[in-house]
């Protein structure tokens, strides 16, 4: 697997890898694990995958960016069991200027929140443990609705 | 050229959520065909105790791509409900 | 001065300037000298500033950005004799949430190349030497126009 | 309240090219008040051998902020002349 990880995450190493002496223009998004979430303490999480499948959809939404904007994009997500502050994901565009290393770097993070298939386990301050579902919640914690069945099949016809 | 109604071996897959709520990650299922994904789901919630605590119109994969409930399957698919999606 | 400097900057530091264990999303945005500029290629660089001005100028930047949202901003703008790859600038913008993250982290460097006053002396692969002026291309090289006196004259009004 | 036809004293800053066009980076001036910016501009240019390669309508500063051509000046300020801004 290419784009999942079990161990940290290096920013600094996705930037060598993206980057060339063309690029002038590199946009990051680091996804930490927050103390937080919908009002509750979170002590640590775990993310779990369908992987053949993530790391497959991780590479068709990085080709997409690829083709759609000039950019050459790195990233990994991380599995298993993470503590707060730890990096669940990175993703870095690298571009010969700045808009489409921007645009690039947050197509591939919420197609990646919207398309690729992992899952969150979170372990709370009081001792319970839940999945998150970020279609369950009101709390403006998500910044997009589930996506149903029908159209993210479309995704791949 | 439609499928003979004959029987179909699909590897159904469950994860997360899913697969706490019916007690499995995996299981392999002799559908009558010819079957979308919506029938497989249906069989499945049938079949098996505690399964129908599986939604019935779930995110699903055909062979690790997305899929919509209406499609098609053929005999050896791989086939996995994909609870809401929390990666990122 | 807090946002200028002559050292290598570090972006890993800058995150932990700015993160803290209540954030969950991190934009970054990373300005490296490139090989290339107006189809000319370019060998090294030289940034220089009036100093005191620019750093203040980076640090009004910074107070509207983290009052417009609810980010947390680290800022480094290099200063001196550059080589290809080198990092010129870096600005990371740290969020409970992504959405601000980005949208900060794309306001500030907008305005830092607006309104700081920083020039960039580049030396040509064939010898010569120039300043640039990203008002007098029209090759698409910069995304802004040229703001005229009276409209910078007015942001400090 | 407006001030007395006095000279006021200023210090002129000059960067990158505009500093390389002028032959210097500095300047200090005596000009008639009340000036505003773009007074102070044309004296300097007026004054100075070479000076008039200096723009006539250039971005400026007065004491490290953005200013307006039609800002007025006071005694003691310092005004600077920014060539096309390039950071980033």
């Amino acid at each position: 697997m290419r784009y999942l990880t079990r161990s940290p995450i290096d920013p600094g190493m996705l930037t060598v890898e993206a980057a060339g002496p063309a690029d002038g223009g590199v946009a990051s998004f680091i996804g930490l694990v927050r103390d937080h979430h919908a009002g509750r303490g979170v002590t640590r999480l775990e993310y779990s995958a369908y992987e053949p499948m993530a790391d497959g959809e991780v590479g068709r939404i990085v080709r997409e960016a690829e083709a759609r904007w000039p950019v050459r994009v790195a990233l990994r997500h991380r599995l298993g069991s993470l503590e707060i502050g730890d990096i669940a994901v990175a993703v870095v565009a690298a571009s010969a200027h700045r808009a489409p290393a921007f645009e690039a770097c947050r197509y591939v993070i919420e197609e990646v929140k919207r398309r690729v298939p992992i899952w969150k386990k979170e372990f709370y301050a009081d001792g319970s443990i839940g999945w998150v579902d970020p279609t369950a919640t009101a709390r403006g914690d998500q910044s997009r609705e589930r996506p149903d069945a029908a159209a993210l099949g479309q995704v791949s016809e | 050229m439609s499928a003979p109604a004959t029987s179909l071996s699909v590897k159904l897959l469950l994860f997360a959520t899913y697969a706490e709520l019916a007690g499995r990650e995996q299981v392999t299922l002799e559908v009558p065909g010819p079957a979308t994904v919506a029938d497989v789901v249906r069989f499945f919630r049938a079949s098996w105790p505690g399964a129908d605590r599986v939604p019935d119109r779930p995110m699903a994969a055909v062979n690790r791509v997305h899929a919509r409930l209406d499609t098609v399957v053929s005999d050896g698919d791989e086939i996995a409900l994909l609870p809401p999606l929390a990666g990122g």
